[in-house]
C-alpha cells in the first residue's frame, strides 16, 4: 500500500511538472492553432536568463524572477514581430516548421552564450524532503504542483471572461474573421507568446532547481507534447490533468510493470495508453472538437 | 574499394621544399559531440584533446612534424558522423580519428577497418575490444564491462560478512551504453559470488527515480552500480537520499564526475565512483603541467573538468601511437605504433596504457573514488582489473 | 461618407480582380451593390475592409476614402476602430465559443467597457432568438442563427458603417425577411451607413437607397434604385421578370440560351 | 481561415490529345532536360571525389525516405512522427534476413519494404479516428513503441548492441564502395521517383490527395477512407522500408540509435521545407537538409580556422544559422521549395508578361 | 416502386431530435424537392441518405436494398451522388481532377498499376478523361479546366461539385441548396442544367432549395419539413397552399 501511494504520490508531482510545460503549448495552441515545437528551448531560455541573472549578477530570487518574466514578455513579442507575423494565414503545417526552425535558433544563441555544460542552480527550496504520512516529497515538486494549480485557475478565468482571452480564443478559431472584429491577430500572438514563454520560463527555474539545466532539458517539450495532446491541445485543465495522468502511468508502470518487462516500460506505457484514449476520446480528455458540418 | 590515404607522395615533395621543422603535418581527424546531446561533456572532452594537440605541436609536434588536428562536430548525430568520417577520410585523407559516442563509434567500424584508421573513442564498450572485427579500435580507459568487473571485485573483496553473499543491484539507461557492460556484470557477479538482486532501467534524461528505486529498494542491495551521465545519476542519489534508502552507490566512469557532485549536493556525500581519469584539482606534476600549459595561453583552468583531462589522455596515447610509427605514418603504421605501447606512464592522469597485437585493452588498472565534503577523493590506489 | 476612387486590386500579385472599381456610400444610407458571381463584390468589401491582405490580395491603385481619410491598404483593426465592420459572407462565427462570447467578440476594440452591457440588451432587443441561445456553442447553431449572431456581432462594434457580405446566403424566405426589416431598422434607428453585397436584388432594392451593378471588376450600372429597377437589364438578369414585368418560370428558360454582359 | 493553395499544380501548355495532355512530359523540351539530368546524375560518381559520393549516397536514401513520408503527410495529409522508426523496421528485416536467414540482399531489400509497409498498416490504424496532430502523437507512439521493441527483443535484434550485415554482392563484385553503392541508390531512387509521379496522376494517388483536402466529401464519391488511409501508410512505409534497408546494407551496420526520433522530424523538416505534396519537392527537400549541416559546417570550420578562439561560438552560430535559413525559407515561401522553383519558371515563362 | 425509400427515420443529436418519424419515397425520374425553415433538417436527411449521418432509429432502402449501415463510400458505388451546402471541392486540386474524381467508383487502377502507368492504368485513365470532358463541356467550364478550384468564384465552384456529382454517372442526384448565393441570371443557368440531368441523364434528383421560384417551377413533387417532422408535401401547387406550410416556412409575401 505505502509501495502505491509513494509511486501514486511521486507521479503526481512529476506530473506537475509536465502540466506546467503543457501548459505553455496549450496558450500557444489556444491562440493560433499552433503547435509550438520550441516549447523546450523556451524554456531553457528562461531556466538561463534566470540563472545568470542569479549567478553572474548576483541578484535575489525574486528580483531574477521578474526580471525574468519581463525578459519573457519580451522574447514572445519579438518572436512574435520578427518571425510569426509573416505567418499570418499561411498552412499550419509550416507555422510548426518554423517553430523547428526557432527552435534551432533558440539553442544556438543559447550555446553561443552559455555553452553546453550543465549548470546548476542555486538551490531555491530546502533540500530536505517533505513527509506526508509513509509519503516523501521533495520541495521543488510541490512547488511545482502549487503553481500549476495556481495558474490552472488564473489561466481558467483569463480565458472565459476577459476580453483579450476571448479574442485570443476568436483567433485560434479563425484567424480572418478576428481580423474583422478589429482584433489584431498581431497582438493576439504577440500576447499569447508572451504569456507561454513566461509560463515555460517559470518551468524552466524549477526543472533547473530538479537537476540543472544544460541544453538537453529542451527535449523535456516533445516528452510533454503527449500530456498536451491527451488533455486536449486547447484545454487548460486539460494540460493540467493529461499531467498529472501521464505522470502517474509513468510511475506506476514504472513500479508495477518494468520489473515484469526488464525496465523501459516506463517511457512506453504512457503513449501505449494514450493512443487506446485517443481512440474512444479522438480530440483528447477535454479537447475542443472539430465542429464539422456539411 | 578500401584504400589506406597515401602520404609518402605529399611528404616527399614537403621534404624537398622545406627545412624539417616545416615538415608536411599529420592530419588528425577528430568526430567530436560539442553541441549535440550529450555536448555537456563532449564539449570540456573536446577541448581536452584539442589544447593536447596544441600543447604537442608548442613542444614541436612528432618526429618534428606538426600535427593538424581537423575537427568536426556531429552534435551527436549518426547520418552526420557518418558524413564527417567520410569527409575526413575521404577528403582531408586523415590517417586517426579520435572519436566519441557509443552509437557513432559501432556505426563506423566497418568503415575504419576498411580504411584502416585508428580510431580512440570516448566510448568504452566492450565490444570495440573485439580484435578481428574492431582491429583499429583502441581504449585508453578501462572497458565498461571492466569497471563492473573491478567494482564487483572490490565488493567482493571488501564484504566482511560471512554469513551471506553481497547483494547488488544495476541501474542503467536503455541504450547501447548503458547495457554496454550489463552482460558481462552478470556473467561475473555470479561468477565471483555476488548475488545480484535487481536490475532497473533508469532513461538518461530522467526527472524521477522514485519507481525504480521503490522496487529495488524491496531487494534490499548493499549496493547498487550505476552506469549512467551525470544527469541522471544525480537523480537517482537525490531520490534515493529521499526515500531513506541505505545502500551505497557506485558509478563507472561517466556516473562519477564534478557534475554529480555538484548536482546531487549533499546527496552524494558518501558516493562511491570508478575514476580513470584524474580530477584538475589533484595535486600532480602533469596536472601542474597542463595548468601552467592551458593558463600560459589564456586559458581558464578554473572552468576545466574531468572530461578535459580525458580528451587529453585520449589525444596523448593517440600521439605516442603516431610517434612510435616513426617514418610510417598509415593507418597501419599507427596501429603498429600504438600497439608497441607498453606501460606508457601518463603520469597519473590515468591508469598506465599498454596495446599489444592481441589486445588494445589499454587501461590495465582502475582506481575508486569517493565523495566526502562535496568532493571525489581516493579511496583505493590504481588497483589491477580482476580477470575476466 | 465611403468613397472608393478607380481602385485596382490583385490577388498573388497576378490576379487582377478590380479593374478600376469606384463607388461611393453616403452617410446614414444603405447602398446595395448587385453583380454576378465573381465580378468582385466581396474583393470589394475587403478592400475596404483590409481583410485583402490575409488572402494575399492588395489595393495596387486607386484610393478608399472613408470620412475624408485615406484608408486604402490600412491594418484592418484600424479600419474597424475608424467605425468600418465587414459582416463577412457564409457569417464566419467563432464556432466553438458561445453565443455571448461570439458577441463580445465583436466589441473587442472598443474602450467604452461600461457601455459593452447595454449594447448586449440592445443585439438580444433586435434578434430576441439569440438571447435565448446566448450559452450555446455557435458552431452548432443553424444557419439562419449564425446569420443573426454574425450581425449582433457586428452591432456590437457599433460601426459607423456596416458591410454586409449577403446576409440571406441560406435563409429561408421568412428569415430574409426578418433579417432585411432588421437591417432597415438599423439603419433607420442606430442611424448606421450599410453597403450591402446582395444576390436578392429584389430584397436588396426594396431597402436600399442607391444601388450600383458591378460585372468583372467594375461597375457598370448606377442609380437610385428607382430608377434601377426599371432598367430592363436589371429586370431580366437580377429581378427575373420578363418583358411584361412577370415572373419568368424556370421550367421555361431556354436551353443553351446565350448569357449577356454590360461590357 | 482561406488558406492559400499550397498544392498548386497546374500547366499552361494546351495539348491536343488527352493522351498526349496526360504524357509525362510536357513538351519535347522537358523531355530532352529530363534526359540529361539524368544522364548527368549517372556520370555524376566520375566527376567528384570519393567523399562527395558518399554525401550524395546520403541524400540519395534520404530522397526515398522522404518521397514515402510526402505520400503520406504531403498527399494524404495524415501527419507522421514516426517515419524514423519505419526506416529501422526497413533495417532490421534487412539485417535479419540477410544475417540469420541468409538470404540475398536482392530478396531482402523488398520484403524489408514489405514487411515495414505491413508494420506501417497495422500503425495506421488510429487514423481512422484521429485527425492532425492527434494522430501525429499516435505516430510518434508507432515510433516509441517500435524503438523500445527493438532494444528489447534482443534475441532477434542483438538489442543495443546492433547488427551486422553484409554490403550487397552484384555479380560477384561487392557493393561496399561509395561509387558502387551510389549506382543502386540513385537506381531505386529514380524509380521511386517516376512510381510517385505516376502514382499522383491516376486513380489511387488522386484519391489520397482528395483525402487530404476534405475527406468526407472524399468519402461520399466512394473512397474508402480506411482503405486508402491504410494504403497510405502502407506506401510511404514500404518507401521507409527501402530506405531503411538500404541504409543497412550501406553502413554494414545498425543500432537502435540510428532510428530515433529525431531522424523522423528531420524527415518532416525535408518535406515541409522541399514542399508538401510536391514529389520534386521531397527531392529538394532531402539535398536541402543534408546538405545545409554540410555547408554550414564547412563555414564555421573555415571561420574557426580563423579565429580559433571562439569556435564554440560558431559552433553554437552554426545551429543558430541552420534555425534562421530554416525560417527564411518559409517566410519567403511558406509552401517550400519546390514552390520557390516553381515560381522562377513561372516568371521567366511569363515573362516579359508577367502581369 | 420508389427508387430511395426512408421508413420512419429518426435521428438526435445528443438530446436534439434533428428528425423524427420521416418516411418519403422518390420515384426514378423525379425531382423531389425538400424545403422548410433553417435547421429544419434538411440537411440531415440528406446526410442520412448519403450515409453520413447514421439514423437514430428507421431505415432507408434504395432500390428495395436495405442500405441503413452501409459505409458513404458503398452507397456511392450504388449510385448515389450529392453536392454539398457550403460546397465540399477539393481545393487544391484543378478542376479537371475534382471531376475525375467522380469517376474514382468507375475506375479500378490499384496503387501498384498507377504508380506503373502500364497499360490498363493508361488505357482506364484516357477512357475516363473522355467521360469528364463531356461532363466539362455540358457545364461549359472548359477554359476553367486546369484552374485549382480554390480560386474560383462561388458560382462556378458551384458548378464543378455538380460536375463532380454527375462525373459519378448517379442514379440518384443528391443538391444541397445549389442556387443558394446566386443571381437570377446564374439560377436560371443551374435551372436549366439540372433540368437537362433530369430529362437528358434520367437521373432521380432530391433537391433541397430555398428560392421558392426555383421549387415551384421545376420540381414534380415537393416535402416540407419543420423541426424534423414532415409537415406537408405534395405537388408544387398543392404545397404552396397549405396553411401550415405558409406560416412555417414561406410568409405571406412570398409565392
Ligand atoms: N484569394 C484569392 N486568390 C485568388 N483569386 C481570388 C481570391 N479570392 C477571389 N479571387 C478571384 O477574384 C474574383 C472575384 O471574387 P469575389 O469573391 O470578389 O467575387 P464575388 O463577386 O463576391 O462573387 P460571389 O457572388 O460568387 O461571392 C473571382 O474570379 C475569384 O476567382
Ligand atoms: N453534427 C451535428 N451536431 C449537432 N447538431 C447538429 C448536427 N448537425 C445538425 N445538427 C442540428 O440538427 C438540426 C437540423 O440541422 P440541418 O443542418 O439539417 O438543418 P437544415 O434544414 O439543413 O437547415 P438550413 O436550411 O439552415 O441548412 C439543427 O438544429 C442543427 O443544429
Ligand atoms: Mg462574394
Ligand atoms: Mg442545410
Amino acid at each position: 500500500m505505502n509501495f502505491f501511494l509513494q509511486l501514486l504520490v511521486s507521479g503526481l508531482v512529476v506530473g506537475a511538472v509536465y502540466a506546467l510545460v503543457a501548459l505553455g503549448f496549450v496558450l500557444i495552441f489556444k491562440a493560433s492553432d499552433v503547435i509550438n515545437l520550441a516549447q523546450g528551448e523556451l524554456l531553457l531560455v528562461g531556466a538561463y536568463v534566470s540563472l545568470a541573472l542569479m549567478a553572474s549578477y548576483k541578484l535575489p530570487f525574486i528580483a531574477a524572477l521578474v526580471l525574468t518574466i519581463l525578459f519573457a514578455v519580451l522574447l514572445g513579442m519579438a518572436i512574435e514581430r520578427v518571425v510569426l507575423r509573416h505567418f499570418i494565414g499561411e498552412p499550419i503545417i509550416s507555422v510548426i516548421m518554423v517553430t523547428i526552425g526557432l527552435s534551432s535558433v533558440m539553442r544556438g544563441v543559447i550555446q553561443m552564450i552559455w555553452g553546453t555544460e550543465t549548470r546548476t542552480f542555486p538551490p531555491l527550496f530546502p533540500q530536505e524532503p517533505v513527509y506526508f504520512g509513509p509519503v516523501v516529497v521533495s520541495q521543488v515538486y510541490l512547488w511545482s504542483l502549487g503553481i500549476a494549480l495556481v495558474l490552472l485557475v488564473l489561466f481558467t478565468l483569463f480565458f472565459k471572461y476577459s476580453s483579450m482571452g476571448i479574442a485570443m480564443r476568436a483567433t485560434a478559431d479563425d484567424q480572418q474573421a478576428a481580423l474583422s472584429m478589429g482584433i489584431s491577430v498581431k497582438v493576439i500572438f504577440a500576447t499569447a507568446w508572451a504569456i507561454a514563454a513566461v509560463v515555460s520560463g517559470i518551468g524552466g527555474i524549477l526543472l533547473g532547481n530538479i537537476n540543472g539545466i544544460n541544453s538537453s532539458l529542451a527535449h523535456i517539450g516533445l516528452k510533454v507534447l503527449p500530456v498536451a495532446i491527451l488533455g486536449g491541445l486547447d484545454s487548460i485543465p486539460g494540460a493540467i490533468i493529461g499531467g498529472f495522468i501521464i505522470g502517474v502511468l509513468e510511475s506506476l508502470a514504472g513500479g508495477y510493470l518494468d520489473p515484469v518487462f526488464g525496465g523501459g516500460v516506463k517511457e512506453v506505457a504512457p503513449f501505449v495508453v494514450l493512443v487506446f484514449i485517443l481512440m474512444i476520446k479522438p480530440y483528447g480528455l477535454f479537447g475542443k472538437e472539430e465542429i464539422e458540418r456539411v | 574499394g578500401s584504400q589506406a590515404p597515401k602520404e609518402t607522395p605529399e611528404k616527399k615533395s614537403g621534404e624537398e621544399a622545406a627545412p624539417p621543422e616545416q615538415k608536411e603535418p599529420i592530419k588528425l581527424g577528430a568526430i567530436f559531440d560539442i553541441t549535440g546531446a550529450t555536448g555537456d561533456v563532449g564539449a570540456p572532452y573536446a577541448d581536452g584533446a584539442k589544447n593536447y594537440i596544441a600543447y604537442l605541436n608548442s613542444q614541436g609536434g612528432i618526429n618534428g612534424r606538426k600535427i593538424e588536428l581537423i575537427d568536426i562536430d556531429y552534435a551527436y548525430k549518426i547520418p552526420q558522423a557518418i558524413e564527417a568520417y567520410n569527409k575526413l577520410v575521404k577528403q582531408h585523407k586523415v590517417v586517426a580519428i579520435l572519436g566519441w559516442g557509443t552509437g557513432d563509434t559501432e556505426a563506423l567500424v566497418e568503415k575504419i577497418r576498411q580504411d584502416k584508421i585508428p580510431y580512440i573513442s570516448g566510448s568504452y564498450s566492450e565490444n570495440l575490444l573485439e580484435i578481428e572485427t574492431h582491429p583499429y579500435n583502441f581504449l585508453v580507459a578501462p572497458s565498461y564491462s571492466d569497471q563492473i568487473r573491478f567494482v564487483l571485485q572490490w565488493i567482493k573483496d571488501n564484504w566482511t560478512d560471512t554469513s551471506r553473499n553481497p547483494k547488488v543491484a544495476f541501474i542503467y539507461n536503455d541504450t547501447g551504453f548503458g547495457r554496454s557492460p550489463i552482460e558481462d556484470g552478470r556473467e561475473f557477479a555470479q561468477k565471483i559470488g555476488v548475488d545480484l538482486v535487481d536490475e532497473e532501467i533508469v532513461d538518461l534524461k530522467a526527472l524521477d527515480a522514485t519507481s525504480q528505486l521503490l522496487n529495488m529498494k524491496k531487494t534490499e542491495p548493499d549496493f547498487a552500480i550505476l552506469q549512467e551521465t551525470s544527469n541522471a545519476t544525480a537523480t537517482v542519489l537525490k531520490d534515493a537520499k529521499k526515500l531513506g534508502l541505505t545502500t551505497q552507490f557506485i558509478g563507472l566512469n561517466w556516473a562519477a564526475d564534478e557534475k554529480v557532485v555538484e548536482l546531487a549536493g549533499n546527496a552524494a556525500e558518501g558516493y562511491i565512483g570508478v575514476i580513470p581519469f584524474a580530477f584538475p584539482y589533484e595535486d600532480l606534476p602533469a596536472i601542474q603541467e597542463i595548468k601552467n600549459w592551458v593558463e600560459s595561453n589564456g586559458g581558464n583552468w578554473a572552468e576545466k573538468n574531468q572530461k578535459f583531462i580525458q580528451g587529453w589522455v585520449s589525444a596523448a596515447v593517440m600521439a605516442e601511437g603516431m610517434k612510435r610509427a616513426g617514418d610510417d605514418i598509415t593507418g597501419e603504421g599507427i596501429q603498429k605504433g600504438l600497439e608497441s605501447i607498453k606501460n606508457f606512464d601518463l603520469g597519473g592522469l590515468a591508469s598506465p596504457v599498454s596495446f599489444s597485437a592481441e589486445s588494445h585493452r589499454g587501461a590495465l588498472k582502475a582506481r575508486l573514488y569517493q565523495v566526502k565534503d562535496g568532493k571525489f577523493v581516493p579511496l583505493t590506489d590504481w588497483m589491477s582489473l580482476p580477470e575476466r | 461618407m465611403l468613397a472608393l476612387n478607380n481602385v485596382e486590386v490583385m490577388y498573388d500579385r497576378v490576379i487582377l480582380v478590380l479593374k478600376g472599381m469606384s463607388l461611393s456610400v453616403p452617410e446614414g444610407k444603405i447602398v446595395a451593390l448587385l453583380g454576378s458571381n465573381g465580378a468582385g463584390k466581396t474583393t470589394t468589401l475587403k478592400a475596404i475592409s483590409g481583410l485583402l491582405k490575409a488572402e494575399n490580395g492588395e489595393v495596387t491603385d486607386g484610393t478608399i476614402e472613408f470620412m475624408g481619410q485615406s484608408i486604402t491598404n490600412m491594418e484592418a483593426e484600424r479600419i474597424v476602430k475608424a467605425g468600418i465592420f465587414q459582416v463577412m459572407e457564409g457569417r464566419r462565427v467563432f464556432e466553438h465559443l458561445t453565443v455571448e462570447e461570439n458577441l463580445l467578440a465583436g466589441a473587442f476594440t472598443r474602450r467604452d467597457r461600461k457601455n459593452v452591457k447595454r449594447d448586449l440588451q440592445m443585439v438580444y432587443h433586435y434578434f430576441p432568438k439569440l438571447a435565448q441561445l446566448r450559452n450555446r456553442t455557435a458552431g452548432y447553431l443553424s444557419g439562419g442563427e449564425q446569420q443573426m449572431l454574425a450581425i449582433g456581432r457586428a452591432l456590437m462594434a457599433r460601426p459607423k458603417m456596416m458591410l454586409l457580405d449577403e446576409p440571406s446566403l441560406g435563409l429561408a424566405p421568412l428569415l430574409v425577411q426578418e433579417i432585411f426589416e432588421i437591417i432597415a431598422r438599423i439603419n433607420r434607428e442606430e442611424g448606421t451607413t450599410i453597403l450591402l453585397v446582395e444576390q436578392n436584388a429584389n430584397l436588396a432594392l426594396s431597402i436600399a437607397h442607391y444601388g450600383y451593378i458591378m460585372e468583372n471588376g467594375k461597375i457598370v450600372l448606377e442609380g437610385p434604385v428607382e430608377k434601377l429597377k426599371s432598367n430592363e437589364d436589371v429586370r431580366e438578369f437580377y429581378l427575373g421578370l420578363t418583358e411584361v414585368g412577370k415572373k419568368k418560370s424556370y421550367r421555361n428558360v431556354k436551353h443553351y440560351k446565350r448569357r449577356k454582359r454590360w461590357l | 481561415m482561406q488558406i492559400r493553395n499550397p498544392f498548386v499544380m497546374n500547366c499552361g501548355v494546351f495539348t491536343t490529345s488527352y493522351r498526349q495532355d496526360m504524357a509525362f512530359h510536357f513538351t519535347p523540351l522537358a523531355h530532352l532536360r529530363v534526359m540529361i539530368i539524368v544522364a548527368l546524375l549517372f556520370l555524376f560518381p566520375f566527376m567528384v571525389n570519393e567523399y562527395v559520393v558518399s554525401v550524395a549516397n546520403l541524400v540519395g536514401i534520404a530522397v526515398i525516405g522522404a518521397l514515402g513520408l510526402n505520400i503520406l503527410t504531403g498527399f494524404t495529409g495524415q501527419i507522421s512522427i514516426g517515419h524514423g522508426a519505419f526506416l529501422g523496421v526497413g533495417a532490421y528485416t534487412s539485417a535479419i534476413l540477410t544475417t540469420k536467414l541468409g538470404l540475398s540482399f536482392w530478396i531482402a531489400l523488398p520484403l524489408a519494404g514489405i514487411v515495414t509497409a505491413l508494420v506501417g498498416s497495422i500503425f495506421g490504424i488510429p487514423s481512422l479516428r484521429l485527425k492532425g496532430l492527434y494522430l501525429a502523437i499516435a505516430t510518434l507512439a508507432a515510433q516509441v513503441i517500435i524503438e523500445f521493441t527493438i532494444i528489447h527483443w534482443t534475441s532477434l535484434t542483438n538489442g543495443t548492441r546492433g547488427m551486422i550485415l553484409p554490403a550487397p554482392q552484384l555479380a560477384g563484385y561487392s557493393l561496399d564502395s561509395d561509387r558502387s553503392y551510389y549506382f543502386l541508390i540513385l537506381v531505386l531512387a529514380l524509380l521511386a521517383t517516376v512510381f510517385a509521379f505516376n502514382l499522383f496522376r491516376t486513380r489511387p494517388g488522386r484519391a489520397f490527395v482528395a483525402i487530404r483536402d476534405r475527406d468526407i466529401a472524399a468519402e461520399v464519391i466512394g473512397i474508402d477512407l480506411f482503405k486508402y488511409k491504410i494504403m497510405a501508410f502502407a506506401l510511404s512505409s514500404f518507401y521507409a522500408g527501402i530506405a531503411g534497408s538500404l541504409w543497412a546494407h550501406y553502413l554494414t551496420i545498425i543500432s537502435p540509435e540510428h532510428f530515433t526520433i529525431s531522424v523522423s522530424i528531420e524527415y518532416l523538416a525535408m518535406i515541409i521545407i522541399g514542399g508538401l505534396g510536391s514529389v520534386m519537392g521531397s527531392i529538394y527537400g532531402a539535398l536541402f537538409m543534408t546538405l545545409l549541416p554540410v555547408l554550414l559546417r564547412t563555414l564555421a570550420e573555415a571561420l574557426s580556422s580563423i579565429f580559433p578562439d571562439i569556435e564554440s561560438v560558431f559552433l553554437g552560430l552554426r545551429e543558430a544559422v541552420f534555425g534562421a535559413t530554416i525560417i527564411l525559407f518559409l517566410i519567403f515561401e511558406p509552401e517550400g521549395i519546390a514552390k520557390i522553383w516553381k515560381n522562377i519558371k513561372d516568371y521567366f515563362h511569363l515573362w516579359p508578361f508577367s502581369y | 416502386m420508389g427508387l430511395l425509400r426512408l421508413e420512419n427515420i429518426h435521428l438526435y443529436f445528443g438530446g436534439v431530435a434533428a428528425l423524427s418519424g420521416i418516411s418519403l419515397e422518390v420515384h426514378p425520374g423525379q425531382i423531389f424537392a425538400i424545403i422548410g425553415p433553417n435547421g429544419a433538417g434538411k440537411t440531415s436527411l440528406l446526410n442520412c441518405i448519403s450515409g453520413l449521418y447514421r439514423p437514430s432509429r428507421g431505415a432507408i432502402f434504395f432500390e428495395d436494398r436495405d442500405i441503413t449501415h452501409l459505409p458513404p463510400h458503398k452507397r456511392a458505388a450504388l449510385g448515389i451522388a450529392r453536392s454539398f451546402q457550403n460546397i465540399e471541392l477539393f481545393k487544391h486540386m484543378t478542376v479537371l481532377d475534382n471531376l475525375m474524381l467522380g469517376r474514382h467508383v468507375h475506375m479500378r487502377t490499384g496503387l501498384f498499376s498507377g504508380g506503373l502507368y502500364w497499360g490498363r492504368a493508361q488505357k482506364e485513365e484516357i477512357e475516363n478523361r473522355w467521360v469528364v470532358e463531356e461532363i466539362i463541356d455540358f457545364l461549359e467550364i472548359e477554359n476553367i479546366r486546369y484552374k485549382p478550384v480554390g480560386t474560383l468564384s462561388y458560382g462556378l465552384q458551384k458548378r464543378v461539385e455538380l460536375g463532380r456529382a454527375l462525373a459519378m454517372n448517379p442514379k440518384l442526384l443528391l443538391l444541397d441548396e445549389p442556387m443558394a448565393g446566386m443571381n437570377v441570371e446564374e439560377k436560371e443557368d443551374m435551372a436549366r442544367f439540372i433540368l437537362d440531368i433530369s430529362e437528358e441523364r434520367e437521373t432521380t434528383i432530391i433537391l433541397i432549395e430555398h428560392d421558392m421560384g426555383v421549387v415551384m417551377d421545376i420540381s414534380d413533387w415537393v416535402t416540407v419539413l419543420d423541426f424534423g417532422r414532415k409537415i406537408g408535401e405534395g405537388t408544387p401547387e398543392e404545397v404552396q397552399r397549405n396553411p401550415k406550410v405558409i406560416e412555417a416556412y414561406l410568409g405571406e409575401a412570398a409565392g
